[in-house]
């Protein structure tokens, strides 16, 4: 009873989403819908990053080299033979790479399915170290995905990078992906497997003994994030529409390590909330950067400062919301309308 | 490859290592109390190297006082950090510390760049390090020795400090167990404090050397040589005091003679220097001098 | 065919030292077989060598009839060899009914796309495992704890709780590594009442290492004394507490007056 | 009045910030001097791109929607141009780079423009200055593999450098944020070559100046754009004395009385040497500003068009001409350091 | 010597003290008994500053030291070895011993209170280069207890000592217990092994639920019927 409850929930909350985006796809901004579709994107990226690292608890820091290795697989796939001449100025591109091109969907595809090979690949060395070895390893992996896309040159055209890709991430697909990615993370985490990743995190001596093969789990946590990752980076090549081996440096680990651990690790709930919250965040900063009349003070708006407030906030947030805005805890409709009954009951005393 | 070409780059590499060493150590110090990987202290490095530079430059010190007022200050930021950013979250898991961490390294990065801008200021060498000894066909510059001179005497000092002085033992016992030193009577805080001190001060002084030989100062200056002296406290085994000394000899030297050897190479150097230590953690999955800790 | 647990000479090595020496050892079915020795006789090493944990240097394992020497640790519970922790390891964040559903992992029969979709075997499987979740919890008076936190259990409880999880994988032999540490002695006697009957109704076999020993000499068959990893006696425990080397390593020269006495108590 | 929206899209934080300081300079000096057009005051709206490319896209769509923009002037890194102007193009807002100098950047766009010279036009000039000027007969390369401005600079110098006879005995590498470039130049030394060509950046190129002359590496080094800021001096010192390189500019070139004018302003205000990147934003503006009087209108359809008609152009840096493709052809400068000053050697016309 | 009047602690929601008062007479041996999660570690927790206290009065010799940081809790002669042992294993016995004494810089005092050590536990002082991590379950019992007596301590706490040792190795404790009452240090022991603890104390109190059932001197408790039952592992008859 509560189930269907739920599902019916569930299913109008997503009908809203989609009534919105509707709205919004022929109302808003091209700027908005850019954060909008930023905001989806970030929100897969964060989803997924969170499964392993929260989820499985294994701090790695290579979502970067994932990231790259969808973008690229993506966007190699959909650029036009045409556009790959022109761009290929300093060494042609490598043979049947530069005649190949494929539907938008079939490339994210694709780009899914390469990265989580790679993942797979990339299990073995990684999960023979651990904890902050673990982070090292695949921070170690991210630097050399980098340093292969500038040397590439017949693949990934160096430090040139790829440009002139068609704008075929929209709306749509953007938050398609994203609430695909949202279900299928759910559905995992609290099937088995899900449960197998938690007992791994938490003690993974124990799990072992309890008949779980830590390496398989984590293996397949990692496959399983590097699989959206790889796609969000497909979306994110078609948004921006040039990439380059400098777009998907540490940096990008970091900040969405700031998500993840802001929203609450291992909860997929807080990823989503705090990925709305820093994108859209961090464009509302720039309000600092501006000239504005404030209470009459002239001021004069300080280039630089957005990133200075940004610290400061993350360090603010840190201190005083200790485990993130989650914790480890995750929405669920049960909870949400005691909450709102509470706040009705609390009304009418 | 002849024979003085490959000692030239071995004192080439091992200036390169004894900079990452020097600041791998401070990395390490401070990770083997806290288990915090402290990513602003790449960043101190910078702050260093500015002090220095203002001065010098701007309020005409000599460079010996200078110098010394840089290492005193960059003491004293650090055990602010610790004191502002990572006390009130001692007790939180550590990967609050470690975003904590990068929050503060953003922090002092931007600072920098909306003060004082970005472009890079030219660090003032003082006169006794030019010049460069030359043994046969191997030129050492002076610089090179004073670097090695430095780490060698910042190195033994430490280790020293660490194995011998009553603070050292409750530095190391700290870390493995926090409740039990207050049990000993022993005020945790200064015992951190004095990590975060030495180990800045560390940093304060790799800053300088490094700011010697390579004479620009940034606000971004201090995030490759803090990645790449993290790299080399891991590939020591983190924790470990002369476990990151040898992390950046090793990391140096592969770094100049992947390069000498096979120049084609020079694109990979990142690469391969992260492979191999991808590959020593794989045989040592707790680095070369790390301990492994019972569960 | 009783017999679960054959091992003929296991040895274990840290680097030059040895903390096990030739173990000989065998539980059949519905017996408790108990593990002493002084401290670092290497009790608990014997156990992690036949849970795989840590590869023994000589000696074979075998399992109801088969070779297990050498396997990984899960591949050894699968097959029926469940334990617990010295100090306890639970999964501490999770809730006291997830600890005991996770041990089931390794009976689902649906794969992770089934998982993802939510089709095929997989709402059964789930249904399942969560009703087999509370049967044990009941089984260990542990039912109105089953959504608490398990790190928020008193300490007696999560003893309970890791054994109730260790019987989610359906061994045919569970391993204690000191049971009742801090427990009182009226607490240690209601758990060696448990653990008789748990014996006797789901006809397992159990090996059990603790240093309380009024608490082992009522519980178990047989006795397996060892110090510093080489086996010392055998027998039951009549036999063993009277051992003089035994009383030497292990037990100390008061120890039977104190047994005695606290007997006639 | 209602001001008109001129959008500035500079890496104003991240790896590159220094770059867009300078640029912003220009630009605000460049504005004090031509403060309006059409009767309409001139504003500037800045967007930083914190040196990345996802906000460069964020960044430019947030000035075209938000600041309703006419025009933008920006970015400086050609990667991060590409990246925003796409959407430029697409809300036919024309876009002007100071100094995104790789050949993709404007490669199919309408509405793309720069006021720098290209790659392959500059790797050009180096080679020929290098076999002609500076007789060399064999080169060794030293560049950055993570920029695509050295990478395209490096590899047009070479497809030159060899047809015109020379021989290039090996090229090194380093990636962005290295500060040891000791192994580098040891295989260089050994190579014996006439000539180093670097075509990197300003800090780089004085560290390895530096590096290379503790170790005994005298060969001449020649360098492009990239290093013409006073910070290659003051960090370089010595090392840097006589490197040549292919610039936009030198201040004594400067003939028109704008030019003038603002090299004054410039030198009272920020009391800084004049830069490249200082100096190609401001003509950057000064183009811009010169179409919108032209287009007599703030369309920005019709500032393109005008754009695209620009026609020697008296700037800062000397006659610009933007070609239909949204190149520009300007001449180009060979300057040289000599007593720790920039010195202006050539002038050599397209 | 220590007198704890109505002190309360919670953790979280949950209460885990609701109100214990008790007192310790100097020189004796004082035991604390109780169930599993009665409460027993967290009263001597917040004795020894690790816990924050919400309610309740802790006074040491006269002096309030409630909710003082642990360090100058010890520094007033108020020593607590905790739960578990937590010898530093990465440090040598001697090292251990060191941080023991961390405030004594007197060679010659520091000399003495080595000498000491080594006497009741001489097994030490053959061993003081080695890492305490490699030392068996009872020689770190020792070590730990050495290392408390290095601080000089008026009131020693010790938390279980007993726990996971072999029984031979627990009747050691035990005397090493009575034998340092009798050098005239205070002792306040928790023990699970209530019998043995039962019989060397001189008063004894009983922890139920977070507060104080029971109260008496050891020998009376020893004999009580509701104890035997609930604690003694006795069978009622
Ligand atoms: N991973 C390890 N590495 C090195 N030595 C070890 C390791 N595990 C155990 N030992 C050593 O092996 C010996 C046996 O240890 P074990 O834990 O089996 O003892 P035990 O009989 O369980 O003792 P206790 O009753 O105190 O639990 C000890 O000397 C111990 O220090
Ligand atoms: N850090 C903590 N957070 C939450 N609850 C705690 C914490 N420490 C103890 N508790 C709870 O407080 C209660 C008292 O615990 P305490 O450790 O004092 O018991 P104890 O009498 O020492 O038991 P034991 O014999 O197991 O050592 C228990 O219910 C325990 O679960
Ligand atoms: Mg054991
Ligand atoms: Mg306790």
């Amino acid at each position: 009873m509560a189930v269907s409850r739920d599902r019916l929930l569930t299913v109008f909350s997503l009908f809203i989403l989609f009534s919105f985006l509707a709205y919004a796809d022929s109302n808003f901004s091209h700027y908005t819908l850019r954060i909008l579709q930023n905001i989806a994107i970030f929100i897969t990226l964060a989803v997924s990053y969170n499964l392993i690292n929260g989820i499985a608890g294994q701090f790695s820091l290579g979502p970067n080299a994932f990231l790259a290795v969808g973008a690229y697989a993506s966007a190699i796939f959909t650029l036009s033979p045409e556009e790959k001449l022109r761009s290929f100025i300093i060494e042609p591109m490598l043979w049947p790479l530069s005649v190949i091109s494929v539907p938008f969907a079939a490339s994210l595809l694709i780009a899914g399915i390469v990265t989580a090979l790679v993942a797979i690949l990339m299990a073995m060395p990684v999960f023979r170290v651990r904890g902050d070895y673990l982070a090292i390893v695949s921070l170690g992996f991210g630097e050399v995905f980098q340093v292969l896309a500038n040397n590439s040159m017949s693949i990934t055209n160096g430090s040139l990078g790829l440009k002139g890709l068609q704008p075929y991430t929209n709306l749509w697909w953007s938050w398609g992906i994203c609430v695909f990615t949202v279900f299928c993370t759910l559905r995992l985490v609290n099937s088995s497997y899900g449960r197998a990743m938690k007992a791994v995190r938490e003690d993974e001596t124990a799990a072992e003994a309890m008949g779980i093969n830590a390496f398989r789990i984590k293996t397949l946590a990692f496959a399983f994030s590097a699989f959206f990752q790889g796609v969000a980076g497909g979306l994110l090549a078609h948004l921006i529409t040039t990439i380059s081996p400098s777009l998907f440096t540490f940096m990008f680990t970091f900040n969405l390590l700031i998500i993840i651990v802001i929203g609450g690790l291992g909860s997929t709930t807080g990823s989503i909330i705090a990925a709305v919250l820093i994108t859209w965040g961090g464009e509302a900063l720039r309000f600092f950067e501006e000239p504005a009349n404030l209470f009459g003070f002239q001021y004069e708006g300080i280039p630089g400062m957005r990133m200075v407030l940004f610290s400061v906030i993350l360090i603010l947030v840190m201190l005083f919301a200790r485990s993130g805005i989650m914790g480890r805890s995750e929405f669920s409709w049960e909870g949400a309308l005691g909450w709102i009954k509470n706040k009705l009951s609390v009304m009418k005393v | 490859m002849d024979y003085s070409f490959a000692l030239q780059q071995l004192v080439y590499g091992l200036t390169v290592g004894c900079l990452y060493g020097l600041l791998a150590i401070g990395y390490s110090m401070v990770y083997g109390v806290l288990r915090l990987i402290n990513f602003a202290h790449g960043d101190l490095l910078m702050v260093s190297a500015y002090i220095g530079f203002f001065g010098i430059v701007i309020f005409h010190l000599p460079w010996p006082v200078s110098f010394a007022g840089a290492i005193a200050l960059t003491a004293l930021l650090g055990i602010l950090i610790d004191r502002g950013a990572y006390k009130p979250i001692r007790k939180s898991p550590r990967i609050n510390a470690l975003i904590t961490a990068i929050g503060v390294s953003f922090l002092l990065e931007n600072v920098a760049l909306v003060t004082i801008g970005g472009r890079p200021k030219s660090f003032p060498t003082p006169g006794f390090v030019s010049g460069a000894i030359v043994v046969g066909d191997v030129s050492i510059p002076t610089l090179s020795v004073w670097v090695f001179v430095v780490t060698v005497v910042l190195l033994t000092l430490c280790m020293a400090v660490v194995k011998k002085t009553r603070i050292g033992i409750a530095m190391r016992a700290l870390s493995r167990d926090m409740e039990t030193v207050m049990l000993m009577g022993v005020d945790k805080d200064r015992v951190i404090s004095f990590t975060f001190a030495l180990g800045s001060a560390l940093a304060a002084a790799g800053g300088i050397m490094w700011c010697m030989k390579y004479p620009a100062v940034e606000p971004f200056m201090g995030v490759i040589p803090g990645l790449k002296a993290f790299v080399a406290a891991v590939l020591g085994g983190i924790g470990s005091i002369s476990g990151a000394a040898m992390g950046g000899m090793i990391l140096g030297l592969a770094e100049v003679f992947i390069v000498a050897v096979q120049p084609e190479w020079s694109g990979y150097r990142d690469a391969v220097a992260f492979f191999l230590m991808i590959v020593i953690l794989l045989t040592r999955p707790t680095g070369i001098m790390g301990e492994r800790l019972p569960d | 065919m009783d017999l679960l647990l054959d091992i003929n000479g296991l040895s274990v090595f840290f680097g030059g030292v040895q903390a096990l020496n030739k173990l000989s050892l065998q539980i059949r079915k519905g017996e408790i077989i108990g593990l002493i020795g002084p401290n670092g006789a290497g009790k608990t090493t014997a156990f992690n060598a036949i849970t795989g944990r840590i590869h023994p240097s000589e000696g074979s394992v075998f399992f109801c009839g088969k070779e297990i020497t050498g396997w990984p640790a899960p591949r050894i519970a699968r097959n029926g060899i469940a334990r617990t922790f010295q100090n306890i390891k639970l999964y501490e964040d999770l809730s006291v009914i997830e600890n005991v559903m996770i041990a089931a992992h390794s009976s689902i029969s649906y794969s992770f796309i089934e998982a993802i979709l939510g089709v095929g075997r997989y709402s059964r499987d789930e249904a399942r495992i969560k009703s087999r979740a509370y049967e044990l919890l009941e089984l260990m008076n542990l039912g109105e704890l089953a959504s608490e936190q398990a790190n928020s259990l008193p300490y007696g409880s999560q003893r309970k709780l890791e054994i109730a999880r260790a019987l989610a994988l359906n061994p045919r032999l569970l391993l204690l590594d000191e049971p009742v540490a801090g427990m009182n002695p009226t607490e240690t006697r209601e758990f060696g009442q448990f653990l008789l009957t748990l014996r006797d109704n789901l006809s397992i076999g159990v090996g059990l290492i603790d240093h309380d020993m009024s608490f082992v000499m009522e519980v178990c068959d047989m006795i397996r004394v060892i110090d510093h990893g080489i086996p010392i006696a055998w027998g039951t425990p009549s036999v063993v507490r009277n051992d003089p080397k035994v009383i030497s390593a292990y037990l100390g020269t008061d120890f039977n007056g104190a047994m005695d006495n606290h007997a006639t108590n | 009045e209602e001001p008109i929206n001129i959008g500035a899209l500079l890496p104003m934080t991240g790896s590159v910030a220094a770059f867009g300081q300078m640029a912003w300079d220009g630009i605000n000096t460049a504005r004090k001097i031509e403060p309006e057009a059409l009767g309409r005051p001139i504003d500037i709206k800045l967007s930083d791109t914190k040196s990345e490319k996802v906000d460069s896209a964020n960044a430019v769509s947030r000035l075209i929607e938000k600041e309703k923009v006419v025009v933008v002037i920006g970015e400086l890194i050609s990667g991060n141009t590409i990246a925003a102007s796409d959407y430029a193009e697409r809300t036919k807002i024309p876009m002007v780079s100071p100094t995104a100098t790789n050949p993709l950047v404007t490669q199919g766009k309408q509405f793309v423009f720069r006021v720098c010279f290209i790659d392959p036009e500059q790797g050009r000039v180096a080679a020929k200055l290098a076999l002609d000027e500076l007789h060399a007969k064999t080169a060794a390369i030293i560049y950055d593999i993570s920029q695509d401005y050295c990478v395209g600079l490096k590899t047009f110098f070479q497809r030159e450098f060899t047809q015109g006879g020379g021989k290039i005995l090996g090229e090194v590498m380093y990636k962005m944020g290295d500060r040891d470039f000791t192994p580098q130049l040891s295989r260089i030394k050994s190579l014996k070559p006439d000539i180093i060509y670097a075509p990197i950046y300003y800090t780089e190129c004085a560290l390895i100046a530096k590096q290379a002359r503790e170790m005994g590496l005298n060969a001449p080094i020649l360098a492009g754009d990239g290093v013409q800021a006073p910070e290659l001096i003051q960090l370089g010192g010595k090392a840097v004395e006589g490197i040549y390189f292919t610039a936009h500019f030198h201040t004594d070139t400067i003939s028109t009385p704008m030019g003038k004018k603002f090299f004054e302003l410039f030198t009272k205000e920020v009391g800084k040497e004049l830069d490249s990147y200082t100096a190609q934003s401001a003509d950057a503006y000064f183009v811009v500003v010169d179409a919108i009087k032209r287009a007599g209108s703030t369309d920005p359809v019709k500032i393109r068009d005008a754009l695209s008609a620009t026609k020697d152009f008296e700037g800062l840096t000397g006659k610009i001409t933007i070609k239909p493709d949204g190149n520009a052809i300007k001449p180009m400068v060979v300057n040289k350091v000599k007593d720790g000053k920039f010195v202006y050697v050539t002038t050599i016309m397209p | 010597m220590l007198q704890i009047e109505d002190l309360q602690v919670s953790y979280g929601g949950i209460r885990a003290l609701k109100g214990v008062s008790l007192e310790v007479g100097a020189k004796e041996i004082v035991t604390l008994l109780g169930s599993n999660g009665a409460g027993k570690s967290t009263t001597v927790r917040v004795i020894s500053g690790l816990v924050i206290a919400q309610a309740g009065n802790i006074r040491f010799e006269g002096k309030n030291i409630k909710n003082l940081p642990p360090h100058k809790i010890q520094r007033h002669g108020l020593v607590h070895i905790p739960e578990g042992r937590k010898v530093f294993a990465n440090l040598t016995i001697k090292e251990n011993l060191l941080m023991g004494a961390y405030y004594t810089r007197a060679k010659s005092e520091l000399s003495r209170l080595f000498d000491r050590v080594y006497d009741t536990f001489p097994i030490l002082s053959s061993r003081s280069q080695q890492l305490a991590g490699t030392l068996s379950g009872g020689e770190q019992q020792m070590l730990a207890i050495g290392r408390a007596l290095m601080s000089k301590p008026r009131l020693l706490i010790m938390d279980e000592p007993s726990l996971g040792l072999a029984p031979m190795v627990v009747a050691d404790v035990f005397r090493i217990v009575e034998k340092i009452r009798d050098e005239g240090v205070t002792i306040f022991l928790i023990e699970q092994n209530a019998n043995a603890a039962l019989r060397i104390a001189n008063y004894a109190f009983l922890l139920e639920n977070g507060v104080i059932s029971l109260e008496g001197p050891g020998y009376e408790l020893l004999t009580n019927p509701k104890v035997k039952q609930a604690y003694l592992g006795g069978v009622s008859e």
